[in-house]
């Protein structure tokens, strides 16, 4: 393989679907979140589509912080990460390769948050699949930029579940009240906002934090 | 040896900064004048419109360290000099008190005024939104114990929270939009006397600001060195 | 052999010093390592060694003074106490990753053959996580021979290896001198590794406390303890 | 005492409370330091 933050993904995802755990995990708390949620509705209610594309980018947050931790351990057991340092190439690919892998990841979970969605939240209206896909694509790649980039921090600390996503979580308000309101579009309550300004949002978004990351990772990721 | 140089360490600094804070918190003092004596009462909102002279000087300052943060966060990874980071540490520490401030006051003002502690204006979520991720970026410096790699993740942080700004404050007002607001625009112009009203307490306060920002400053510098001593 | 000054340098330092934060971990290190030879870096514990090394290797900048090198990366190589070893993968996958990541074009047969000579012939298949200490730093042993290094950095490298392993090491080592390599290596067990050296450097109460050959530092009473 | 005078001096004892309580926490900070710098001091007289 030529180009290294593919092989660098492609050596991620093969370790970590060979495992499980590492995929397993964050499906499994994102539906159980889904599970949960739908417990809030009384019977016979309809849960409203803002909700249902609210809970469904919150499982995909979890996601996020479930699935960097886990790229980034994979460095830890015998300090790859000082090998991969030492590499012939620029360190961002290792960032690059990261948030490939985490996007694949994501996506993966993501499948199975979908169907539900329309399975306990009751949501089976879709106003368009191209569209929808579209938008979780975009949104997941600010997600998987910023997840890559601060994700990197975690490895080698104990606590870093909780504090990650302590972290994180604010710093992706944005993004979320884009997707959750362009969901809510995409579920059928396409009234109220114009996916058009969410869309230029979450574009200004992935730019100024892709550009950010590629600045900033080495500073996190290096050798102190 | 190394003792000498900590006490030699510009004490005189801290005595600038010491007095400083003296002089904001008298010239706080003497708004309070202003504020309750001075300002006439507002026409239309009244007397609790009276809190908007320490709620908005609060709101800026407070937006204004955690400027300090990302200056001195990119300072740092520019320079590597650890007194950088104390500078970012100390800004985002009085940013957080002040936001603080300003979200409690904001919505005390907004019980009274709207009858809601609470109501999704772009400002107030943004100020919101921020208090979190820099009591995030506070927690993160507590938490590694690797001394070196938590100054460069802080920041790093440090610089990612204040790029975000913007885009909170743009997501915010979008969001808004769907929403109906409780929120009616500010009323216009503001009388003579309210104005130097606010600008007396905005001085003041940014006065003591610069005080607490410069002793904290100091004193997290020599904390640190004397932490170093002691190590070995 | 003879170090003499028509010799290719392959890595200067100039008057390196590090701090972390305000402390300072050593002072004007100068030195130069020839082609073909073997820099022994010897100190007390904490004197600052794998600091000097991951400078030396470019994993960290110096605060002052200068890391010159004419070995582009791709030709430098470094064995540490850690074997970067990815326990899901087999000893075959670890360096056909490893290859990847130094844009190496070199075919399965071919790492086959080089897992061989440290030992793993057996192993190829086999799923590194299962590997013995000295089983792991075999494999990455393996790696660094993967890599033709021009300059090899080695941390302690045989830091908790069996004897078989810790003599294919320094064999392995040899002949990469032989072949005109410059190592810098990184020693806890100075009087077994002293004679392998053509150079010593000691570092001691952040600085220098001696640099020149082996046979000069033996004589020297206080510092061989 | 009106309801909106209560709210005013409510948000005002907010701000004194924050800052105040902010240089009580830096005064207790500095003369812990002041201690160890004592202590520090007491050390290299030994020496």
């Amino acid at each position: 393989m030529k180009c290294r933050p593919l092989a660098l993904a492609a050596k991620d995802l093969r370790l970590v679907f060979a495992d499980g755990a590492g995929i397993i995990q964050p499906v499994l708390l994102g539906l159980i979140l889904v599970f949960v949620f739908s417990l809030s509705t009384p019977v016979g209610e309809e849960v409203p589509a803002q909700a249902a594309a609210a809970i469904f980018w919150l499982a995909t947050s979890f996601a996020v912080i479930l699935v960097f931790n886990t790229l980034y351990s994979l460095e830890g057991a015998n300090q790859a990460r000082i090998g991969l340092l030492l590499s012939p190439m620029p360190v961002q690919y290792i960032w690059m390769g990261k948030a490939l892998s985490g996007l694949v990841l994501l996506l993966t979970a993501q499948i199975f948050f979908l169907p539900a969605i329309i399975v306990f939240l009751g949501q089976d209206l879709m106003v368009s699949w191209p569209g929808a896909l579209g938008t979780i694509l975009l949104i997941d790649w600010g997600l998987v930029a910023v997840g890559s980039l601060l994700g990197a921090m975690s490895q080698g600390h104990s606590a870093r579940d909780s504090l990650l996503s302590v972290v994180v979580f604010p710093l992706l308000v944005p993004l979320l009240l884009a997707g959750i309101s362009m969901g809510s579009f995409f579920l059928g309550e396409g009234t109220g906002g114009e996916p058009g300004s969410w869309l230029g949002l979450v574009l200004a978004f992935n730019a100024l934090f892709t550009g950010a990351a590629l600045v900033l990772f080495p500073f996190i990721y290096g050798e102190y | 040896m190394k003792n000498m140089q900590v006490n030699a360490n510009k004490n005189s600094n801290l005595s600038l900064a010491g007095a400083l804070v003296l002089a904001g918190g008298a010239a706080l003092a003497l708004s309070q004048y202003f504020i309750w004596i001075h300002a006439p009462v507002e026409v239309t909102m009244g007397l609790v419109q009276k809190i908007f002279y320490l709620h908005l000087p609060a709101a800026w300052w407070g937006m204004i360290c955690f400027f300090i943060v990302f200056c001195a966060s990119i300072g740092f990874l520019l320079r590597r000099s650890p007194a950088m980071d104390q500078l970012a540490a100390s800004a985002a520490e009085i940013g957080l008190l002040y936001s603080t401030m300003a979200l409690a006051t904001g919505s005390l003002w907004a019980r009274v005024s709207w009858n809601t502690w609470w109501t999704w204006d772009p400002r107030l979520s943004t100020a919101l939104i921020m208090w979190f991720i820099y009591a995030g970026y506070l927690v993160l410096r507590q938490s590694i114990d690797n001394r070196r790699k938590m100054r460069m993740v802080a920041a790093v942080l440090g610089i990612m929270a204040f790029l975000n700004v913007p885009l909170v404050f743009l997501s915010a007002r979008m969001w808004r939009s769907i929403h109906p607001a409780v929120f009616a625009s500010e009323g216009g112009g503001l009388e003579p006397e309210m104005l130097t009203t606010v600008i007396v307490c905005v001085v003041s306060l940014g006065l003591l600001t610069a005080g607490l920002l410069m002793f904290r400053f100091r004193q997290k510098n020599i904390q640190e060195r004397v932490l170093d001593l002691y190590r070995h | 052999m003879q170090i003499g000054d028509n010799q290719e340098v392959l890595l200067e330092l100039d008057r390196v010093s590090h701090f972390f934060d305000q402390r300072l971990v050593f002072r004007d290190v100068s030195l130069k390592l020839y082609r073909g030879s073997v820099l022994l870096l010897a100190g007390p514990n904490g004197a600052g060694k794998t600091t000097l090394v991951n400078i030396m290797s470019g994993l960290i900048k110096p605060v002052h003074g200068r890391v010159i090198t004419g070995v582009p990366r791709e030709k430098t190589a470094f064995l540490g106490h850690y074997t970067f070893i990815y326990p899901g993968l087999s000893a075959l996958g670890n360096l056909r990753f490893w290859a990847g990541m130094y844009s190496l074009e070199i075919s399965d047969h071919e790492l086959a053959k080089i897992l061989t000579t440290v030992g793993l012939k057996g192993f190829v298949h086999e799923s590194a996580g299962t590997f013995s200490r000295g089983m792991a730093q075999r494999l990455s042993l393996a790696r660094v021979l993967m890599l033709r290094p021009e300059l090899m950095f080695l941390d302690e490298p045989a830091t908790g290896m069996d004897y078989g392993s810790r003599r294919m090491l320094r064999d392995q080592i040899l002949e990469a001198r032989q072949n005109g390599a410059g190592i810098v290596w990184v020693s806890h067990s100075l009087e077994e590794d002293l004679d392998q050296a053509d150079m010593v450097m000691y570092l001691e109460n952040k600085k220098m406390a001696f640099l020149g050959r082996p046979a000069d530092f033996r004589m020297l009473p206080a510092e061989a303890g | 005492m009106s309801l909106e005078m209560t709210y005013l001096i409510a948000s005002n004892v907010v701000i004194w409370l924050g800052i105040g309580g902010y240089v009580f926490y830096l005064a207790a900070v500095q003369k812990k330091l002041e201690r160890k710098l004592e202590q520090l001091e007491e050390l290299s007289h030994e020496q």
